[in-house]
């Protein structure tokens, strides 16, 4: 039983992963991915933490990607050429995605690993539940949790920031080096010495 | 003691970021007289019979790589704290008075630049002065390139092109040393008194010796690797110029006694020679060059490759008298250019030029000022009497007994000395005014900077002992481990 | 209160006059300052006195005490202590400088009166005067150049005292420099001595160096040349006394003062202090008399023929001076040091009543233009014939006897000091012909413009003009003032000169050969251990031989010029025609500052350029190029791979994780 | 289950996800990529919380999921903001930090 569940959770988060780098218009990569995070929210059932996975439901699939989606929808489709500007790229990345694979493989087969329990110890009642996560969380990692949330807080206002209807700026400050308070009166357009001194 | 006196700058210089604009040079002013404050109570404090380090501090920083935040004073550095301290607060308060434009960064640099420097004279680790060293160069490349005239991004170039090849040179070879005597010394470890312990190979100490040299006579800078100053020195506000001629250079001489003498006692006897060669070249070429100059600021800037040479030759006699000699004479010399430089910003209000042909006259309404600057030359030149003539004696004292030669060679800067320094004066402040020029008196805030600094400059002509016999002791104990290598050598 | 107390008192007398004035040169009154100044100057001479009798308490041996106020500096070996030494010898030159010192300030008192500098001027020439002592005073030799130089210095702000004129910083400079060579000769002298004896201070150096040196070892004799280089060039003897000439350019009681009577002869006093020295390297002491007896001729020949009055007397005062080193070097340690007394007196005297016919010239200083002023001025030309007089060493003045003690002695110490007698007399010859040449031009003959408006009791006044080269000035700071003082009309100048002038006539009768010996004696306290002097006795047969020709050398001399300028007048202008090329050769003196222009100055210039346009140009740019080149090009190289696709560098990131992870891989493996 | 095979996913979904930031153009879609990277972390964190018995992976696992979001809202934003300015939505345009 858990392994067929396991299986039908892998497969769908790997052919979730897939579809996201496979399908050519972001919206379906978008969709895709949301697969993938389902299945990833199963595979943590299986694994006993079930608040990780209700918040990978709730949060991701429910709040990230709703963003994703909306955004997807806002700047539309993009038609990526099929060439690549760098040259290379198209053949290593693969290769070296695949390299990294076999290694992580070899990490997580040959070595140290085979002395844990394979199937792990038995684990009290209520292991991952929120109970126990929030008694976790409130307790022992309370700075890391505050933490969080303060960072969830700068990059609320940070989107913000970035995302609202402003005035262009000046197009180029490209790095006058000593010039560093903001001021843009003094940010006169670099000279080709300056810029290129040597 | 050390540690307040290092970090006070640059927290001084933090807060700095959060005040009013109005506020912050008077901020940074107070911030400054609280360091020189503390800096007059480390020389109270110290004592000068003893030629060990004083006030040491000693914390675990990088227990991996054998760093140790090392601090500590001796009869070396005492008095290089005091000349930081004293130049930094006369160049923030003449800055505070001037209110330069981005006020805040320009005090928080500056700020840097005072911790910086007095690290580098504090550190008892060489990584930890290696990297106060490397330090020092970040501000002043944002001082001058920031708030400089004229063709300021090429000068910040060409001097940051220079030092930092010395300096990756020196770090290279700090972290040689360090793995090489690893094994001798029981583990990696950068602790100067640790490594003195344990001389290196002939082999490695001369080209070890060779990077740390570079990198010091770059800072000085020598003849032959002096490129970067002419332009830095005519684009750095003056204010700066004080510290970078002041007290910078003085890293460089001061780097030559306190780790590459003690360390490398095989390579210092063995390039000796080529060592007061250098040195007696940049003061000949230095004199010569600031003799046939017009513009102040080089006049004063190759008078002071003269005068690094005449400290690196003390050095490089390799004997008390003539290291005593070099630890008085980079004081005298950060106090005396420092002086200089301010009377050309002075002038320079005046006559709004640089070049001496185009002054003159200036003494006939301004008799204040004409007395302070014929102090400075006077000191400049290093008129018997005053602590710099003290220094020179010193210094040629040792030259005359290990190298008669180059001592007598060197007596030739001294000459032209009297010239260059006397003609800058006379060119300035003598003869008739020329149309279209002011001569008025110096201002409150003028003097307010330049006589307590020309007050020093008396005060140490009156007792030049003060600091004279408080380098003694240390000198030597620098010197000491020039004689064991035989006993290295029978192990 | 002990002579040594009494030595410091000096010192400071001077030194707090100086700061009292130069602080407070905004709010003294007046000519408060000229009184400060010339008060505290009469203080010091008042203590040096008191120190003299304190001395004169001691036994002849036990005359030297030296006295140490602090360490200055010493540390690493070197000694360097802040001590006066108080004996015969510097007490004789502190009586010297403090008393014409004091009459000079009360010259000046009155005769700068006119000047916009009147408070600076007191202040410089307290400060001189504070140097001179305390180079006569020093107990060591690093002391002694700390004074040497502060001499040096408060030459040059004399001489620069008009700074506004060119030529007069120009002069300031010079002279400086020229010091400063000295200085160094000095230094590398006191280096020796601490390499060899360990030792400054004049008594232990004079102790130990008996027994470290041989007679004329290769040391010793080094280190008395290298005294003699700084001696040289402050007593400005040849090659290096240009500057002096040209330091005619300050203020006239600074030529008297500085000049004429006290700074230029302390080269003679540092011959005379490091006598134990002199005496172990006779050779070194002989090349001093020889050097001292070339230029004793040559500067009298120069004098002949030069039309500047106060360059005159300028030129009379390094012949003097050359007098003064040839009795020094060659062991006429009191005789010399007499002349060096009766010189002060006269000289002073002559450049004072030069600055009164100045003054009454209006600020023209060429003796082509001047003439008959002995019923204008009838106190300035008596004095100044009394001045003339005793230069020319005539019979019964001061100059006679002092002069000729020095050839006496020379004559008797016979061999290959008689060329040194001889030489005397014959520069003797020459003295008094052109001492008398001022006195015929400027006193008799016809009276100029100028003469005849001061009889009718009109001072001449003219537009003021740099004297030197024409240019028009005014009379603000940095040029002279207005207003000229003659002595007639100034008690202050008179008062000083007649006391002056009462010395140089009597102040010979203290040392009479065979009949009194106060100077030679009150120096035995110093000289004492001498082996030189001792030696030679002069008898008094020679003694009054030696006066006998001397007094028919100025015989001699004042004839000729008699001749020359009262019963032949003209005729020099026919001599200089027909002999003009010995006349242009000393015109130009002897070509000393062409030859110093060709060897010294425009190499140094000629290297400079060098140095600026090759040097720094390709050698050291050429570093800054080759420097910044190769990390250019280093840094091109590295720039490839920054393309600037963000998906580039996280491929180059990933490419690392791999690289990375294979390494560990194979290293655990 | 073994762990081997939870991990053996985490390092599978790793790579995909590396590859298709490496390949795709479009920066929505690195985004996107870059949370399957981020998954799969949180993959091999519960797998191994749960094998070691230990509920500290969860807070990880959390704690990176906090992060993600973060993240995501800053990437997001920026691509609006690129949509604003009409500027292309592709990385390969945007080559300001060449040297």
């Amino acid at each position: 039983m858990e392994q067929v569940a396991f299986f039908a959770g892998a497969i769908g988060a790997l052919g979730g992963a897939v579809a996201v780098i496979a399908l050519r218009n972001p919206f379906y990569s978008v969709l895709a991915l949301v697969v993938h995070l389902f299945s990833l929210a199963g595979l943590f059932l299986i694994l006993h933490a079930e608040f990780v996975a209700a918040a990978q439901v709730v949060v991701y699939a429910g709040g990230v990607m709703v963003l994703y989606v909306f955004v997807a929808a806002y700047v539309g489709g993009f038609g990526e050429p099929i060439w690549d500007a760098i040259p290379g790229q198209r053949l290593l990345a693969p290769l070296l995605a695949g390299a990294l694979f076999i290694e992580l493989s070899i990490a997580v087969i040959g070595t140290a690993l085979t002395s844990l329990d394979s199937a792990g110890p038995t684990i009290p009642l209520g292991f991952g539940s929120p109970e126990a996560i929030g008694e976790l969380m409130l307790e022992r990692f309370l700075i890391p949790f505050e933490a969080a949330s303060m960072l969830l807080l700068i990059a609320a206002v940070g989107a913000v920031v970035l995302a609202a209807r402003r005035p262009p700026l000046p197009s180029s400050n490209n790095g006058q080096g000593p010039s560093l308070e903001d001021e843009p009166a003094r940010l006169a357009p670099a000279t080709a010495s300056e810029r290129d001194p040597v | 003691m050390l540690s307040t006196i290092l970090w006070l700058p640059l927290a001084v210089g933090l807060v700095g970021f959060m005040l009013p604009k109005r506020l912050v040079g008077a901020w940074a002013l107070l911030g400054s007289v609280g360091s020189l404050v503390l800096a007059i109570a480390l020389v109270a404090g110290f004592d000068g019979a003893s030629g060990a380090l004083q006030e040491s501090v000693s914390d675990s920083w990088i227990p991996d790589l054998g760093v140790r935040y090392e601090l500590g004073v001796d009869g070396l550095s005492v008095f290089m704290v005091l000349l930081t301290s004293i130049l930094w607060t006369a160049s923030i308060l003449w800055s505070a008075f001037a209110h330069p434009d981005r006020a805040r960064n320009y005090f928080f640099m500056l700020a840097v630049g005072q911790t910086a420097a007095l690290g580098a004279f504090m550190a008892q680790d060489l990584l930890l002065f290696v990297l106060f060293f490397d330090l020092m160069l970040i501000p002043f490349y944002f001082l001058i390139g920031g708030w400089g005239t004229g063709d300021r991004i090429r000068a910040t170039i060409k001097m940051i092109v220079f030092t930092l090849v010395g300096s990756l040179l020196m770090l290279v070879a700090a972290i040689a040393t360090a793995v090489l005597s690893s094994d001798a010394a029981g583990g990696l470890t950068f602790s100067l008194e640790a490594l003195r312990q344990v001389p290196l190979e002939d082999g490695s100490q001369y080209w070890i010796f060779c990077f740390f040299a570079l990198a010091f006579l770059v800072k000085m800078p020598a003849f032959l690797v002096h490129g970067w100053m002419p332009d830095a020195y005519r684009a750095a506000p003056l204010p700066v110029l004080v510290l970078l001629s002041g007290v910078l250079s003085k890293v460089g001489a001061y780097g030559f006694l306190r780790v590459v003498i003690p360390l490398f006692p095989d390579a210092s006897i063995h390039f000796q020679e080529l060592m007061m060669i250098i040195a007696v070249a940049s003061i000949v070429y230095g004199s010569i060059m600031a003799f046939t100059q017009t513009n102040v600021r080089l006049i004063a800037g190759y008078s002071s490759v003269a005068q690094l040479g005449f400290i690196t030759l003390g050095i490089f006699s390799l004997r008390p008298d003539g290291g005593d000699g070099a630890v008085i004479q980079m004081f005298n010399h950060g106090l005396v250019v420092a002086a200089v430089l301010f009377v050309i910003a002075i002038l320079y209000e005046r006559s709004e030029t640089e070049d001496i042909r185009e002054m003159g006259g200036l003494a006939q309404r301004a008799p204040v000022l004409a007395i302070l600057f014929v102090i400075v030359t006077m000191a400049t030149l290093a008129i018997p009497g005053s602590a710099n003539f003290v220094g020179e004696f010193f210094i040629l004292t040792g030259a005359f007994e290990s190298k008669v030669a180059l001592a007598l060679i060197a007596s030739v800067g001294i000459a032209l000395a009297a010239f260059y320094a006397l003609r800058m004066y006379q060119r300035t402040m003598h003869n008739r005014l020329p149309a279209g020029m002011v001569s008025r008196e110096i201002t409150l805030r003028e003097g307010a900077v330049l006589v307590p600094l020309v007050g020093c400059i008396v005060a140490l002509a009156f007792y030049p002992g003060l600091i004279t016999t408080r380098g003694e002791v240390s000198v030597e104990r620098s010197l000491a481990s020039l004689e064991e290598p035989e006993t290295v050598a029978q192990r | 209160m002990s002579a040594t107390t009494f030595g410091w008192l000096i010192l400071a007398f001077p030194l707090v006059g100086a700061i009292v004035i130069g602080l407070g040169f905004r709010v003294l009154p007046g000519r408060s300052a000229g009184a400060i100044g010339t008060a505290s100057i009469g203080a010091a001479f008042v203590c040096s006195v008191g120190a003299l009798i304190g001395l004169l308490d001691h036994p002849v041996e036990e005359r030297q005490l030296a006295d140490t106020l602090y360490d200055y500096a010493g540390a690493a070996g070197i000694p360097f202590e802040l001590g006066i030494l108080v004996d015969p010898l510097s007490i004789f030159m502190a009586l010297v400088v403090t008393g014409v010192s004091t009459m000079i300030h009360l010259y000046s008192f009155a005769y700068m009166g006119g000047d916009a500098g009147y408070r600076r001027f007191f202040a410089y020439l307290n400060f001189f005067v504070f140097s001179m002592l305390l180079l006569v005073l020093a107990g060591n030799y690093a002391l002694l150049i700390v004074g040497w130089a502060f001499v040096g210095y408060a030459s040059y702000a004399l001489i620069s005292f008009w700074y506004r004129r060119d030529t007069a910083t120009r002069a300031g400079m010079k002279a400086f420099v020229i010091n400063v060579v000295g200085d160094i000769g000095l230094v590398f002298a006191a280096i020796l001595l601490i390499q060899q004896l360990g030792a400054t201070e004049y008594l232990a150096v004079f102790e130990a160096a008996p027994e470290a040196f041989e007679t004329n070892e290769w040391t010793i004799v080094a280190i008395c040349l290298l005294l003699l280089v700084g001696a040289f060039a402050k007593s400005a003897q040849i090659p290096f006394h240009t500057w002096l000439p040209d330091a005619m350019e300050g203020p006239t009681p600074v030529s008297a003062l500085i000049h004429a009577a006290t700074m230029v002869t302390a080269g003679v006093y540092l011959i005379a202090r490091s006598f134990p020295l002199f005496e172990l390297a006779p050779t070194a002491a002989d090349i001093g008399a020889f050097v001292g007896l070339a230029t004793l001729i040559i500067a009298a020949t120069i004098a002949l023929v030069v039309t500047d009055l106060k360059r005159i007397i300028a030129y009379s005062t390094m012949s003097q001076i050359g007098y003064m080193v040839v009795g020094v070097s060659i062991g006429a340690y009191s005789a010399g040091l007499f002349h060096l007394m009766t010189h002060a007196f006269f000289k002073a005297l002559l450049f004072m009543a030069a600055g009164s016919i100045i003054a009454a010239m209006a600020a023209n200083q060429n003796i082509d233009r001047m003439g008959g002023f002995r019923k204008a001025l009838p106190w300035t030309c008596g004095l100044l014939i009394i001045g003339a007089l005793a230069l020319s060493g005539f019979p019964g003045t001061s100059g006679f006897f002092s002069k000729d003690e020095i050839l006496a002695f020379a004559a008797e110490r016979g061999g290959m000091y008689w060329i040194f007698a001889i030489g005397g007399y014959l520069a003797a010859i020459l003295t008094a012909f052109y001492s008398f040449r001022i006195v015929f031009r400027v006193v008799y003959g016809e009276p100029c413009k100028e003469a005849k408006e001061l009889e009718g009791g009109h001072l001449a006044h003219a537009e003021p003009e740099n004297p030197a080269t024409g240019e028009p000035e005014d009379t603000d700071v940095g040029f002279p003032g207005p207003d000229h003082w003659i002595a007639e009309r100034a008690f202050p100048m008179k008062a000083a000169m007649t006391v002056l002038g009462v010395g140089a006539l009597f102040a010979g009768f203290v040392q009479v050969p065979g009949v009194t010996e106060v100077i030679t004696h009150f120096l035995e306290g110093t000289f004492e251990d001498s082996t030189v002097e001792n030696s030679v006795e002069v008898s008094e047969k020679v003694a009054y031989i030696g006066l006998l020709v001397g007094g028919l050398c100025a015989f001699l001399g004042i004839g000729a010029a008699f001749y020359l300028y009262i019963v032949a007048p003209g005729s020099t202008l026919r001599l200089r025609d027909r002999a003009h090329g010995v006349h242009d050769f000393l015109f130009h003196k002897w070509y000393f500052d062409e030859l110093l222009d060709a060897l010294v100055y425009r190499p140094a210039i000629a290297l400079g350029r060098f140095a600026n346009d090759t040097v720094e140009r390709v050698v050291v740019q050429g570093i800054v190029r080759g420097a910044s080149g190769g990390v250019g090009g280093l840094s091109a190289t590295v720039r490839t791979a920054q393309s600037g696709f963000v998906r580039f560098y996280a491929l180059l990131v990933v490419a690392g994780l791999a690289g990375l992870g294979a390494y560990f891989l194979i290293v655990s493996g | 289950m073994d762990l081997t095979w939870y991990l053996v996913l985490s390092a599978l979904l790793f790579s995909i996800g590396a590859g298709g930031v490496l390949v795709r153009r479009s920066p929505l879609v690195i985004l996107l990529c870059l949370e399957i990277m981020l998954n799969s972390a949180n993959l091999a964190l519960i797998a191994f919380s749960r094998s070691l018995g230990d509920a500290d992976g969860q807070i990880f696992a959390l704690i990176v999921m906090v992060v993600a979001a973060c993240e995501v809202v800053v990437g997001l934003g920026l691509i609006v903001a690129m949509y604003r300015r009409r500027l292309p939505l592709d990385v390969d345009e945007s080559r300001g930090l060449r040297g």
